[in-house]
């Protein structure tokens, strides 16, 4: 009787001192989120803050980029350096590069602009030659009386991630013996070749490893096959 | 110089004509667009010509430059309204 | 007539027939490949290099000033101008339903 | 509705060509005097390059640049720039369009106060003319269905 009295009393004394250790666990816990719940508005409000002036800083920069450019453009087309029409290209160039400052240097990525440029210009004189070539080609093949041509359209997977090497790459594509750049979807390009000799120059992915040298970007693996025509409507009409 | 340029003009024009051939012809609107594109690219070259012959190309090199620009977005809006069917641009 | 304005006069004549000869292929091309695809190869390439030649041919004859500068500008913006447009025609043209030709269709 | 347009290599090309498009389409109006151009053409080549941005990035990042009711103000703003001038010259005991007593105002010799008013007169044509070709654009591809298009961005 007494054994139980006793039992049942240290369970009871057990049970409150459980429900005090919860209570106190409950309340260090509350604690410390409500403090980790300040600290991270804090954090958030110091990060807009930091982003705020980052981007407002970015888009001084990208202005004062621009309208050094439009002034430049402005001086070489005008070709009369009064004061006159000086402060009118002033006007003019100021008004242009507020309106449309995150249009020329929108997604540039951060790395050496020089030594792009000096690269980009290395890179035309090949261009340039594989234009020729691609025009004597097309001269022959409209000339030849047979006209030996069986078209065919080709996709390769491409590595190069910023879209101005995207269109660096495409145009050229499109300079080039015989091939046109249909369309991209998600990294891939669809390429309509004249010849297989044409899309098989393309498959040594000589191009690319140029422009991602221009770029400064990682090595690629490309995936090419030949494809039929059927698939190609399916996944193209899907994006519409 | 002048009948050299003179020349070459012409020869442009004649080219012109049958280029004119695949706007009237062509079999489908395509067709067209691609033509008249190619004419653009002609006419540049004959407005440049036509400023050498009347010794005025400082003012026809800024027209010609224009007749790019707008034969340039001519055909891109063609190509954006077409390729949608031409019902919502 | 000096030997410096007779090697110009060359150059300028070598260039601007140049340009004629390829926009006589473009055209040529473009009234006889089979579909559109493959005319657009014939307009597309032939068209700049032909225009690019015709601009360095009248661009020596002006010599170097304002307006051979922009006779340049002309030509970059053709540059960047006339793969876009073909790429945006050639596009619309697939996503339309347009077939592309093939070798075996000739020869049915 | 004008969507924006999913192929990025007109995007980025659109892109790269606006601000030289516009400053070119400045230098015509600007030297009117010098070259063929002024204030309409100017004005067209200003309007086109704006409907490039419409056609390339859609109507909703474009209305962010140029909203309605700017377009709406510019178009009626060009004519006023227009006739105010004329009518100043008109106060100054000129004919319509005086320019030359346009120099009693800005203190300048008459030649160069004529110089000032085409220049004034060929500003306000150029607002005018891309207002009103933009709005022309803007209301035939969206049938001027605007109040359900705002609505669903």
């Amino acid at each position: 009787m007494e054994v139980t009295l006793l039992i049942e009393a240290m369970d009871s004394s057990f049970r409150v001192l459980e429900d005090a250790k919860n209570q106190a666990v409950d309340i260090m816990n509350s604690a410390v989120r409500v403090t980790s719940e300040t600290r991270t508005i804090e954090e958030k409000k110091l990060v807009n803050i930091f982003k705020g002036a980052q981007s407002r800083r970015a888009i001084l920069q990208n202005t004062v980029a621009t309208f050094v450019i439009l002034f430049g453009f402005w001086t070489v087309l005008s070709g009369i350096f009064d004061l006159f029409h000086l402060t009118l290209g002033v006007i003019c160039s100021l008004i242009i590069s507020i309106l449309t400052h995150d249009l020329l240097f929108a997604n540039v990525r951060v790395g050496d602009i020089k030594l792009t440029i000096i690269r980009f210009i290395r890179y035309l004189p090949w261009l340039i030659y594989q234009i020729f070539v691609s025009n004597f080609y097309v001269a022959y093949l409209v000339l030849s009386p047979k006209m030996p041509i069986s078209p065919q359209i080709i996709r390769f997977k491409t590595k190069l991630e910023s879209d101005i090497s995207w269109v660096v790459l495409a145009n050229s594509i499109t300079l080039t013996p015989g091939t046109i750049t249909i369309d991209i979807k998600d990294g891939e390009f669809y390429v309509h070749a004249l010849a297989k000799k044409v899309a098989d120059d393309l498959n040594t992915g000589e191009m690319e490893d140029r422009v991602a040298h221009i770029f400064m970007e990682a090595d690629h693996i490309y995936v090419q096959d030949v494809l039929d025509v059927a698939p190609i409507f399916g996944v193209l009409r899907k994006g519409i | 110089m002048n009948t050299f340029f003179l020349v070459i003009g012409i020869g442009l024009c004649v080219l012109v004509f049958f280029v004119l051939y695949r706007v009237v012809f062509g079999p489908g609107v395509f067709n067209r667009i691609a033509a008249i594109s190619a004419i653009g690219t002609k006419t540049l070259i004959i407005i440049l010509i036509m400023g050498i012959i009347y010794n005025r190309i400082d003012m026809f090199v800024d027209i010609s430059m224009v007749y790019a620009l707008l034969n340039f977005i001519g055909t891109l809006a063609a190509a954006k309204y077409l390729e949608i069917g031409g019902e919502k641009l | 007539m000096n030997t410096a304005s007779i090697i110009a006069a060359l150059f300028i004549i070598l260039f601007t027939v140049g340009g004629l000869f390829f926009f006589t292929t473009s055209t040529i091309g473009l009234l006889r490949f089979p579909d559109f695809f493959t005319r657009l190869h014939a307009t597309g390439k032939g068209d700049t290099l032909a225009v690019l030649f015709s601009l360095i041919g009248i661009g020596i004859y002006e010599g170097l000033s304002l307006t051979g500068f922009k006779i340049l500008l002309i030509a970059v913006f053709m540059f960047l101008a006339q793969p876009t447009a073909t790429h945006a025609i050639s596009k619309a043209g697939m996503r339309y339903g347009l077939q592309p030709w093939k070798k075996e269709d000739s020869r049915k | 509705m004008i969507r924006k347009t999913d192929d990025i290599i007109i995007r980025t090309v659109a892109r790269i060509l606006v601000p030289f498009i516009q400053i070119y389409a400045l230098y015509v109006i600007m030297h009117g005097h010098y070259s063929p151009g002024g204030g309409f053409q100017g004005g067209v080549i200003l309007g086109a390059s704006i409907v490039l941005l419409l056609i390339t990035h859609g109507l909703v990042e474009t209305k962010k640049k140029i909203p309605e009711k700017a377009i709406a103000l510019f178009s009626s703003m060009g004519v006023f720039i227009y006739a105010g001038i004329g009518v100043l010259c008109l106060l100054l005991f000129g004919n319509f369009l005086d320019y030359g007593k346009l120099s009693v105002i800005l203190n300048i010799p008459p030649a160069a106060a004529r110089a000032m008013g085409i220049l004034g007169v060929e500003i306000g044509v150029s607002i005018t003319v891309m207002a009103v070709m933009i709005s022309i654009f803007t209301s035939i591809s969206t049938a001027e269905d605007h109040s359900k298009y705002d609505k669903e961005h």
